[in-house]
């Protein structure tokens, strides 16, 4: 794994990186190099919990929209400064997390999603009627990005200048899905999900496990609210939209489970197709919705399963 | 008091409203253990389809649920048959989604045959009105309560009754297994699509004349569906009904005397909080595959 | 650039699909009479369309698009949420926004957009009338609402309440009832309201592809009694087309109608209409009203100030008047809202009647 | 110790690994274990014998807390009644289970990897902080891991393959090796025979030995006789959940309730 | 075996060879068991057993590949998906997981299918698979998934009876089987038999097997290498040494 990795990561990093200039380096190409990574840092937080926890949240647009709420509020009626936004999103969002998991947790399966599925629903009621968020009108005037650190400027006034911090954001995130699937909890994970008996008597608390990981996925969500809020400076009940909810799941499925760079990729291919590739609203739906089924009925395990399947297939030509 | 017995009367015929699009998925996910996002996207074209042969085709409204219903059918095996891989892998996530991407097509398909700008499906029941005193409701309204127990009544009956029931159980939980009891997997999924396929679109031409129909409709509808079949503990297809009547009566009597405004947050909040109280009792975690 | 570049950002799918396409024909029928007039100083005027899917991620993503277009001006809005979401990416990107028909009171506010203008009336402006109806011809004393609960419902009522306390008109409000913007079932809240037994029943319900007609439709199913008011501006055509036979009797206002006076004589509106009729045989209602005013009016300050700078061509709309505009002579207040007049009007046989 | 009393048979070494007394199972209105009591000291094997439904596994499943039960359980002399089931492994107490199950989607040299817990993996944070660390670890672990499978006869073949790719036989010994993982002071383990065969037999026999010479207390649910009989240093006999029989092999097999009951003519 | 209708094969094979993915486990170049006889299979851990039995069945729980001629009676079924070869009545009794967890055991009893009784298919029904097994009614409302292991072979085994078998292919029975239900079900194959019923029969427990068994089948590496009478079998020293000297 990490052998591998040390080559090959750090190329597609530097290239992605050079993405955006390398394509024309305009406006839009940057908008969407931006938005590629907020929204694949947001899927990374689910991804932890499809791919690991085996379980499907339909929870973690809260988590995404907590982060975009507390930097929001914070950064205009505090006038808090992005650090401490920053800080407080992962706080919030994980405290929320604690309280959702402790609830919905003990359940599994489809029930476990309707559930989380609710709470979505809830906490949309929630945003678009609680005058402190902002009611239906959300939350207006947020100041661009700026982590300027005494006797270093680090401003971002447009998607141009903001690349480079929701890049690092985004390696990060990626660095953290990594270390984290090679750590005890990350294999506690996957234990529990593939054999919960086995596990306990493995040593393992299940329930505990379980918690943990809920709660540093949503951190990793909060995060991507948080840098999306400075994007967009404009945040309201729509986070919470199944807009970016199926973009998760999708993000999360298209490649394959436990793919490192599955939730990157499919957020690209994703976003390229929604803002470069649109051919109008019911096409898109009709295109999208075909590649998704597509993909999965060829390659149910996503994309990244089509080497196997063509060298299974020559094989069989091969006899 | 005239008022509170006329709510009751709404939320019960909201509830069999809620029960009967419930239906399909109560087989599905209750007992075959499988899920269709598109139930939304099916229910709107079953309802878009009864419009059109019923309001442009001039089929007899009586003939064009049929017709939806055999579409909506057609429909279901489609899609199985393209899910067919996963679904012998059992692997949920991916059906999931990719009935997620049928609803688009669907959604996007419907758009541009149907136009997206809302229709009426002006069934000859819903002119027929049965009054006593303050109290009213409608022939569709009531054809709605009759069709949602008969269904009910007969689906119970043929998954306790016949053997078919256990048969569907078998291949939900294993379908290699399965194989080896004799049992034709593929004709068992296949039969339970058709039937959701069919019966989303049979209530959805019971129920859509009862607002007006838009192409980007099915979103409410699939979210109260799971609610539903979650609420009546999955697998009981008794419990789907109890669940959804009772469903439609919480609903109006919360809209009726509390805050309208909420009625979907406060029936989710009611969810959570039977779940939490008693996941077990609901059928949660049952059949980890 | 050889062209004026105009990007027009519209809900052109979804429930507000068929509306959002209107709009944009009427912007493109505007467009072409402008162009036949010589055009912006002396380009002609190239529209690009985009559809924000009612989804403000996406309305943002189209904008930045249209940014990098180096358009010079984008006309959007439908939905306020929208609109809120574009206006701050938009006046970062340097270009100027003219708000078309989403009609939240912050959008002036001037958080997302310094230099914001919008054309459709806003809550404040809508109360009076509805509430002059109630207290000098229905002279109505029980009063009920059926109101969205969001920004606009809310703030609509909370207008028409104020209003009525101006006339300082006494009235019993007998029956509130708030319901979602995506309703479509409202036989519970009307039983309420029903049992409420109103004089008039106020109902705000700017979902006119399926809430609005489902309101008028079951209203008349439960046997409502007294008269039915729908706010400003939430009765199109569509609503009508699709309440069918029930919509008759319905009372509301508006702020332009294509041919009744001040405007059937109106010479550039009879242009305009005209226009839509030569390009897409239809008749232009008060959503498409404004989205071409909107062009039009940018189209007219541009030329008065020669030049496409943002900041100009904006201090020149807001708190500016324009003559013959095809909504006739118009002005802006400072905050960038535009000036209206509302006519109220009732359906009958299916046909808007306007009350002089 | 009270514990001394219960014992019919008196090869008892003073300081019992896992002593269990008076342990009781109810399944909603089925009793399937009343009052079975038993001991197991370090170097030894229980062996726990009797017909299909007789309560065997349930005693299993009581001991390591993964059902209601009554009774108390001591290991090491150290009360663990109450302790949750997920703290007994710390505790030196591991356990195979009957039917076989392992971690499908993970490779079988996987699958003895995740059971390794901090010895193949740091924590989180450490994982974060200090990725070489986490990577050496994880190499010796691999080599540690691929040691212990072959200790248990899982040859190096079936190493990459799936556990659901690998033959029956093998799949026991693998739940064996899971099992044990890292090491073990008392070891549950439930008919490892079955399905095995020829030269297997022999291996899981030498195995079994090996452990107990390691000093490993071992309780094993077995049917092979031939098997039990010629390993198990005392065995407890259930049948319908009640404590048939408890004592040294030839004093079972001679024991005529034990005959009719259990192993019936055959052997 | 003198009487002319049990010279009849109900089961020939030729050429069956099962791969996963490139590795051949199973190369059988004929395999044959006669009406009511019981054949015995016995091999080692990974010989290829299973995928033998299961090859037959045209069924496997991974990727298996078969190929090679399969008649049951005048039926070639290597055509046939696995449903219509259990329905024409080769019925296997798999290894590992053969019960449904999650239906009571009442409903596992349940038949998919009404099996023609033709002769030669004897049919059990659910009352018969309670005598057989007592324990299953006594446990008749329990869920699969809370059976002990020994329960689990008994349902197993009896919903496999229900199908009315022509050919029982039972993989490894007795695990799991207290000893005296494995000469149990052992001697019910042998009464079976003698009703016309033809067992393919997996066995480790190689002494128990010799007792019921006709012929005997010694599969190393996945083909067949040593095939005889009971008899012959039982003082052959290979099979002596490799599986009867381990438990003598
Ligand atoms: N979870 C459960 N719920 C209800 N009954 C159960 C449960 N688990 C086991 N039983 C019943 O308790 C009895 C004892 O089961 P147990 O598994 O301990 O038997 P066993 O001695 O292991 O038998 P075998 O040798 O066949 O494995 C059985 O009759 C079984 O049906
Ligand atoms: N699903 C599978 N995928 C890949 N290889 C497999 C699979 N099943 C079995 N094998 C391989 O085929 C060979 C034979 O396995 P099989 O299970 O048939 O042996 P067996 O004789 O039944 O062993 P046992 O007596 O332990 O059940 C083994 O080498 C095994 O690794
Ligand atoms: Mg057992
Ligand atoms: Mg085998």
């Amino acid at each position: 794994m990490l052998t591998q990795n040390r080559i090959l990561l750090p190329v597609i990093a530097l290239l992605v990186y050079l993405g955006p200039e390398t394509l024309g380096g305009n406006g839009s190409v940057y908008a969407a190099f931006v938005l590629i990574a907020i929204f694949a840092v947001m899927a990374y937080g689910l991804d932890m919990i499809v791919s690991d926890l085996g379980e499907v949240s339909l929870a973690h647009t809260v988590f995404f929209a907590t982060g975009g709420y507390a930097t929001s509020l914070l950064s205009t009626q505090l006038a808090f400064n992005a650090w401490l936004t920053l800080i407080c999103s992962v706080i919030v969002a994980m405290t929320l997390a604690l309280l959702i998991g402790l609830i919905t947790l003990r359940l599994r399966e489809f029930v476990f999603s309707l559930v989380t599925y609710a709470v979505t629903v809830v906490a949309m009621t929630v945003a678009a009627n609680w005058s402190f968020l902002g009611g239906s009108d959300g939350v207006r005037g947020i100041p661009t990005l700026d982590l300027s650190l005494p006797g270093l400027s680090l401003k971002a006034g447009n998607d141009h200048e903001l690349w480079p911090y929701a890049f690092i954001v985004l390696v990060v995130a990626i660095y953290l899905i990594q270390r984290f699937r090679a750590s005890r909890l990350g294999a506690a994970a996957i234990m529990v999900h593939l054999n919960p008996r086995l596990a306990i008597m493995s040593g393992i608390d299940p329930a505990r496990v379980r918690l943990q990981v809920f709660v540093f996925s949503a951190a990793i969500s909060s995060v991507a609210g948080w840098l999306y809020a400075y994007q967009r400076a404009y945040v309201s009940a729509d986070l919470l939209d199944n807009y970016f909810l199926l973009l998760m799941l999708t993000a999360v499925v298209l490649v394959g489970k436990r793919q490192l760079l599955g939730p990157l990729a499919a957020t690209a291919l994703i976003l390229v197709q929604e803002k470069f590739l649109s051919f109008g609203g019911y096409n898109d739906k009709i295109v999208l919705g075909g590649v998704l089924i597509m993909t999965l009925a060829l390659f149910p395990r996503g994309l990244m399963t089509i080497p196997d399947a063509i060298l299974a297939w020559r094989h069989r030509r091969h006899h | 008091m005239m008022n509170l017995l006329q709510q009751i009367i709404n939320g019960i015929v909201i509830g069999h409203a809620y029960a009967l699009v419930a239906i399909g998925w109560t087989l599905l996910l209750g007992v075959a253990r499988l899920v269709n996002f598109g139930h939304g996207q099916m229910y709107m074209l079953g309802a878009f389809v009864t419009w059109w042969a019923f309001a442009k085709a001039g089929v007899p409204y009586e003939m064009a649920i049929p017709v939806a219903m055999v579409v909506g059918a057609l429909v279901g095996l489609f899609m199985q048959r393209v899910m067919l891989k996963a679904t012998f892998e059992q692997n949920l996530v991916s059906i999931m989604i990719m009935t997620l991407g049928f609803g688009y097509v669907l959604h996007g398909l419907a758009a541009l045959t149907f136009g997206s700008t809302g229709q009426i499906l002006d069934s000859p029941w819903s002119a027929i009105e049965f009054e006593l005193g303050e109290l009213w409701l409608t022939a569709q309204d009531l054809a709605i309560v009759v069709a949602a127990i008969l269904v009910f009544i007969g689906l119970n009956r043929l998954l306790n009754a016949t053997r078919y029931g256990r048969l569907v159980r078998m291949v939900a939980e294993d379908p290699k297994l399965a194989e080896l009891a004799g049992i034709n997997v593929r004709r068992i999924y296949y039969g339970v699509f058709a039937f959701e396929g069919a019966a989303v679109a049979f209530a959805a031409g019971m129920v859509a004349p009862r607002t007006p129909i838009l192409t980007s409709m099915g979103f409410d509808e699939v979210i109260m569906t799971f609610v539903v079949v979650v609420l009546g503990g999955i697998g009981s297809v008794r419990g789907s009904y109890v669940a959804g009547v009772g469903l439609g009566i919480f609903t109006s009597l919360f809209a009726a005397l509390v805050a309208p405004a909420y009625t979907t947050a406060a029936a989710f909040v009611l969810l959570i909080a039977v779940l939490v109280l008693r996941p077990k009792g609901l059928g949660a975690g049952g059949g980890a595959h | 650039q050889t062209t004026a570049k105009v990007g027009a950002i519209f809900p052109l799918s979804g429930g507000a699909g068929p509306q959002g396409q209107h709009v944009t024909q009427a912007m493109q029928a505007m467009a072409a009479v402008i162009n036949d007039n010589g055009g912006v100083l002396g380009k002609k005027i190239e529209l690009i369309i985009r559809d924000d899917e009612s989804t403000p991620a996406v309305g943002v993503s189209r904008a930045t698009e249209l940014i990098s277009d180096k358009v010079d001006v984008i006309i959007e809005g439908w939905n306020s949420p929208v609109t809120l979401a574009m206006q701050p990416v938009i006046s970062r990107g340097g270009i100027l926004d003219i708000t078309a028909i989403s009609k939240a009171d912050p959008i002036l506010s001037g958080e997302g957009n310094p230099l914001a203008v919008r054309l459709n009336s806003s809550n404040s402006q809508d109360g009076a009338i509805v509430a002059r109806y109630i207290a000098t011809i229905a002279k109505a004393k029980r009063v009920a609402f059926m109101t969205q609960n969001d920004a606009y419902g809310n703030g609509a009522q909370a207008s028409i309440e104020a209003e009525l306390k101006k006339l300082n008109y006494v009235y019993e409000k007998v029956a509130e009832e708030k319901f979602p913007f995506a309703q479509a079932d409202f036989r519970v809240a009307l039983t309420n309201v029903k049992a409420a037994n109103p004089e008039v029943t106020i109902v705000i319900n700017a979902n006119e592809g399926l809430g609005m007609p489902a309101t008028i439709r079951q209203a008349k199913q439960t046997r409502l009694p007294g008269k039915l008011v729908a706010a400003v501006g939430t009765v199109a055509p569509s609503v009508i087309q699709v309440a069918g036979d029930a919509a008759n009797g319905l009372i509301s206002a508006d702020i332009y109608f294509p041919n009744v006076e001040p405007f059937a004589s109106n010479p550039m509106n009879k242009k305009f209409i005209a226009k839509n009729q030569e390009l897409f045989k239809l008749e232009p209602d008060k959503f498409m009203a404004i989205g071409a005013a909107a062009l039009q009016i940018w189209a007219m300050a541009v030329n008065d100030v020669k030049t496409f700078d943002r900041e100009t061509v904006a201090k020149r709309i807001r708190g500016g008047s324009f003559k013959g505009t095809i909504m006739g002579d118009v002005s802006f207040e400072a905050n960038g809202q535009l000036g209206s007049k509302h006519y109220l009007f009732t359906v009958e046989g299916g046909k808007i009647l306007v009350q002089q | 110790m009270v514990v001394e009393s219960v014992f019919s048979s008196g090869a008892l070494s003073s300081n019992p690994a896992l002593c269990v007394q008076g342990l009781t199972v109810h399944y909603g209105a089925l009793v399937a274990l009343s009052d079975v009591s038993w001991s197991v000291s370090p170097g030894e094997i229980l062996g726990i014998i009797g017909p299909n439904g007789a309560g065997k596994s349930s005693c299993f499943e009581a001991v390591t807390a993964l059902v209601a039960r009554t009774g108390t359980i001591s290991l090491n002399g150290r009360d663990v009644s109450d302790v949750p089931a997920y703290d007994l492994c710390a505790l030196g107490m591991k356990r195979a289970f009957q039917q076989n199950a392992f971690f499908d989607e993970l490779t079988v040299l996987d699958n003895l990897l995740v059971v390794l817990g901090d010895i193949a993996r740091p924590g989180l944070f450490s994982s974060i902080f200090n990725p070489i660390a986490a990577f050496k670890r994880r190499q010796l672990a691999s080599i540690r891991a691929a040691t212990i499978l072959k200790q248990f006869g899982v040859h190096e073949q079936y190493h990459p393959l799936s556990p659901k790719d690998i033959p029956y036989g093998v799949q026991r010994m693998l739940s064996i090796a899971l099992a044990f993982g890292s090491g073990a002071k008392v070891l549950l383990l439930d008919e490892p025979a079955a399905g095995l065969g020829g030269e297997d037999m022999e291996i899981l026999k030498q195995i079994l030995q090996r452990l107990k010479h390691e000093g490993v207390a071992l309780v094993v649910i077995e049917h092979h006789m031939d098997l039990i009989m010629s390993v198990a240093d005392r065995i407890c006999v259930l049948n319908f959940g009640k404590q048939l029989a408890y004592g040294a092999p030839q004093a079972i097999q001679a024991d005529s309730r034990v005959r009719e009951a259990y192993l019936g003519t055959s052997s | 075996m003198t009487n002319d209708e049990q010279r009849v094969d109900v089961l020939s094979v030729s050429h069956l060879k099962v791969a996963y993915g490139g590795n051949l486990a199973v190369n059988v170049d004929s395999l044959t068991v006669k009406k009511g006889e019981i054949v015995g299979v016995v091999g080692a851990n990974g010989a290829g057993k299973s995928s033998l039995v299961n090859g037959l069945a045209g069924w496997s729980r991974g990727h298996a590949r078969v190929t090679g001629q399969v008649r049951l009676g005048d039926l070639s079924v290597d055509i046939l998906p696995t449903y219509e070869r259990v329905r024409s009545g080769l019925l296997l009794v798999p290894e590992g997981k053969l019960v449904f967890s999650h239906l009571t055991v009442h409903d596992n009893l349940t038949t998919a299918f009404d099996p023609p009784s033709k002769e030669g298919r004897r049919i059990y029904s659910r009352d018969e698979v309670y005598e057989l097994f007592p324990r299953l009614k006594e446990r008749r409302d329990h869920l699969g998934s809370q059976l002990s292991g020994g329960e689990r072979q008994m349902l197993g085994i009896g919903r496999a009876l229900m199908l009315g078998p022509q050919l029982l292919m039972l993989d490894e029975p007795s695990i799991g089987l207290a000893p005296m239900l494995v000469s149990q079900v052992l001697h019910t194959m042998r009464t079976l038999a003698q009703a016309g019923l033809s067992v393919l029969l997996i066995e480790q427990n190689v002494k128990a097997a010799l007792e019921v068994v006709d012929r005997l089948v010694l599969l190393e590496r996945g083909t067949i290498i040593l095939q005889g009478s009971a008899s012959e079998m039982a003082n052959n020293p290979r099979i002596a040494q490799a599986y009867l000297g381990a438990h003598a």
